[in-house]
């Protein structure tokens, strides 16, 4: 069986989510990575837009930042900031966003703006950047974490960007035209969202996992679906195409 | 024809940025005004409110320097490395020290924080002069609750409640672009992040540019002039203004700089040493680009990849 | 590559636009796609909705032809001449005939009016999806009692009263630019009006072009790019589309024609005349472009002006 | 004396009211030949802006329409639909509009939509088009007609662009940011405004024209201001530059 690091198995599980010609909003690190690698797999078409308003990026190298030169020399398109915002996100144009965050709930509310109190905070993280808009407004949310206890949580001390609130009635009332939290993948496992509740549930195990191990990483009593299904392990070909997409290792451990 | 707003950075900073001033330095990773917000630290401009979706760098540097009051943002990271200390540092609450009672006296940086499509919007409502912008975007977070100046109104159409933010009209926009002619009227590609809506939507502007060209140049391609001259109030020449950021076809983010940005700041002691040296050490941009050595900005310089002009047609 | 949505005007026609469809057929003076129109009124499309801002002489011409049920619409003239002689004669009160009692059977065409900027943002609305778009105009004008889509809502800054529209989501866009490639990736200079607008905010997209170049070309100036293709339905190759108006750097508009469309739509009669002759009695543009006297368009040909290029570098 | 044609003195006589460094919203015909001889007299610094969004225009020939090729070769800058009227107009950067009209009423409020009622209308005119949004936002309205007693009415059938309403108060009510109608240059005489009430009011007679003249041409008894200035004359240069403008004589009459 083939050697794999816990991030080259996040991104490749993540990536067969992606189908051709959906619309993917990337950032970079490893959403960067699984945009890129079902591109050469299953999904040729996949249309990627930066959050920095390149669109169809053709990067002649690993790009640093979301806002790298490289996503831009051979692009299709370019818009501005505001434009990017307005015309594709809240536009509807983009099916799917990545999303990670310090803190993420049982209901797939995501934290990245303060540890402790938003006045007196503890740890004071970057804030939401596009994150909100993009949880409000995307089709399927993807959320690519480690599965650490610390980053899973009942409730987050802040809500930056939006899951299913505290369950799906609260959510309906928001009237968003996103579809909200779609997939949690971690090292463990991936997660989905109930369709009655929103709650987050367990539908598939990665290789050599058990529940246990799974539930020992998540403070509150994970919701496990009727038949939990085995995530396939990821082939020779998925590794060897992945570590052909960052060959210098910028991002892949 | 020489125009009367060009000038150096000096003049243009003494000339149009105020004490108490809200300044929007542009750029989405792209074009940043490093030389411009270093010349803000010299000249010591206290009590800014800083505003911009990205707040990088050289926002954590005038915050390490005390010139900012309040920063106005959405974003507030080290693009593609991590965090912004010195920003951290102003808003996190204090640690006690071992055995020594929680400090009385911590004062925050005040912020003011959006969504980016919330502060782009503002920006854009500034420019554009809406009463409001409507979005769909923070009604799910927590952010309006802690964000006055968010508020909701009902859509006439569906009833439905809708997020909408107020425009912002900074004092003074700093813009870096590429190719400017004397009278401000500037060509930009690549990433235009928000340097048109900064442009439109402040009060003065000041327009740096890696190249001051003929007004012919800019006229041979009309739809690439993103800023007219005449909402421009200062055209400085000045090549490197974005190092170590980027500006395309020019020269490469200097990455290099970015990840050493995290372990010079680890204190604020040894963030004030490198404005020592390279901030107040140096008398302009001129001056701060002599001392990294060549060969570094001989690895930064892009090989060319021009585009296929397009024709306007006359008769 | 071959791309599946290459196809003819007449194909994207009959795929794309179906009776009753509101349609926005896109253009400020600039690139009006004739072609597109003419094939509407070939394939006898019925209880159209038209909008655009400026509805000239092809929108004249599908009213005549009995194609559009309702007209939403900011300022209906033939540009630079007078006025479109179809559209009044479709709402102007009938003059009784000499000795007859005035008509009781009269059934003007619906209209839906705006100012410029009110249509033209309601298109922007609907490309961006904004909920609703506030601005400041109509308020001191007679339209918003003669239309009730423009509403008011009280500015929560302010307590003022402020102007709002609903976006505007055609059915069907048709757009025409200088090139694109075989996916619809589309490159416009020049006068670029609600071409984007239109693109985006329509739920099908029909984009014809002078050109099909190679990706290559649109892939080495994005920034020239602004409609991506997939918000793009249809491609189609069709050159002299917009005559008789123009395509900037392509070929100039014949003002003879304009001029002339004046006296063809005298009378009801005399225009299906015209119909007759250039629409239904040919089978496509080609075949109409044969009519036109080459000199004719030898002499609509612009000499070149062409842009100083830019480089956006590699590595 | 020079010989001019009464197109000719409106033209002139509108062209000086115009200030070097201004920006103009400029439509073809009489404003963009009153703009371009201002240009080349007391104004060289104007900034000429296009409802088409081309801005700083440097055209070869005589534009046919507004949109016209030869306002976008050579301009400075170019923009779309939507922004030419929220940057530039709404945005507040356009100190002068030049407004013309089927119907002009005492308060300067314009019909270009319908002579008749609104819905069975005895003539369907064009529309507003940019004129309510130009009337709404610049500082300075200009309005160039000639002095017919059909297009002068008490009011107009229709309120196109707004005037003053039926007064300065109702107009204030409004908090338009623009200031509302500034002069109306006409072949007999200019007039302006009333401070306090808004009325138009006679304030300059073109050469050889009386009081009475422009009476008999206006259907309400018109305020006089009480010092009536004389119109100086338009003058040799002012004729020969404006006839340099149009040497193919496609508007001059």
């Amino acid at each position: 069986m083939a050697e794999y690091s816990s991030m080259e198995l996040r991104i490749i599980v993540a990536a067969r989510e992606l189908r051709d010609h959906e619309s993917v909003l990337v950032g970079v690190g490893e959403p960067n990575l699984a945009a890129n690698l079902a591109k050469k797999l299953q999904a040729p078409n996949l249309n990627m837009v930066y959050e920095s308003g390149a669109i169809g990026s053709n990067p002649y190298r690993m790009p640093l930042s979301i806002g790298d030169p490289c996503l831009v020399t051979g692009a299709k398109s370019i818009c501005s900031m505001y434009e990017q915002f307005a015309y594709y996100l809240q536009g509807g144009k983009i099916d799917v966003g990545f999303l990670g965050g310090a803190q993420i709930d049982k209901f797939g509310n995501i934290n990245s703006t303060v540890i402790g109190a938003y006045n007196s905070p503890k740890v004071r993280l970057p804030g939401s950047g596009g994150a909100c808009d993009i949880a409000s407004n995307v089709k399927k949310i993807i959320i690519i974490t480690p599965h650490e206890a610390r980053r899973f949580v009942e409730k987050v001390d802040f809500r930056t960007s939006p899951g299913f609130v505290d369950g799906k009635a609260a959510w309906r009332h928001l009237k968003l035209q996103g579809g909200g939290p779609y997939a949690v993948v971690t090292d463990l496992c991936t997660m989905k969202f109930d369709e009655e509740t929103g709650e987050m549930t367990l539908v598939s195990l990665h290789p050599g996992v058990k529940v246990e191990d799974v539930q020992k990483n998540t403070p509150w009593k994970l919701k496990v679906a009727a038949k939990v299904e085995q995530t396939p392990a990821p082939t020779e070909k998925e590794i060897a195409t992945l570590r052909g997409i960052d060959p210098g290792k910028i991002y892949l451990r | 024809m020489d125009s009367v707003k060009t000038m150096s950075m000096k003049e243009a900073v003494s000339k149009y940025v105020k004490d108490g001033d809200l300044a929007y330095l542009a750029g989405f990773t792209h074009m940043i005004p490093f030389a411009a917000g270093h010349e803000i630290i010299r000249q010591k401009k206290r009590n800014l409110v800083l505003a911009r979706a990205t707040p990088d760098i050289i926002y954590d540097q005038m915050i390490a320097a005390g010139c900012a009051k309040k920063l106005i943002f959405s974003y507030a990271g080290n693009p593609g490395v991590g965090s912004l200390r010195c920003f951290r540092r102003a808003t996190e609450r204090p640690k006690p020290k071992e055995g020594q009672p929680a400090p009385t006296d911590w004062k925050p940086l005040e912020i003011e924080e959006y969504t980016h499509f919330g502060l782009s919007g503002r920006l854009f409502a500034g420019a554009t002069n809406m009463p409001f912008l409507p979005m769909r975007s923070n009604i799910g977070s927590d952010l309006p609750a802690n964000n006055p100046a968010i508020k909701t109104v009902k859509d006439p159409f569906t009833g439905d409640d809708v997020s909408v933010v107020p425009p912002l009209r900074p004092d003074v926009a700093v813009v870096h672009v590429q190719r400017a002619d004397r009278n401000g009227n500037a060509h930009i590609w690549g990433i235009t992040g928000e340097q048109k809506d900064a442009a439109f939507a402040a009060k003065k502007v000041i327009l740096s540019a890696e190249e001051i060209v003929d007004e012919s140049v800019i006229r041979s391609d009309p739809n690439r002039t993103l800023i007219p001259d005449f909402v421009v109030h200062a055209v400085v020449h000045e090549p490197w203004c974005a190092h170590p950021s980027y500006v395309q076809g020019y020269y490469d983010r200097d990455n290099e700089f970015y990840m050493q940005w995290d372990e010079v700041t680890k204190e604020h002691e040894t963030t004030m040493k490198y404005m020592d040296e390279w901030v107040f050490g140096v008398e302009d941009r001129a001056e701060y680009m002599k001392k990294i050595p060549r060969e570094k900005l001989d690895r930064l310089k892009f090989k060319p990849a021009v585009c296929t002009p397009v024709d306007f047609g006359t008769m």
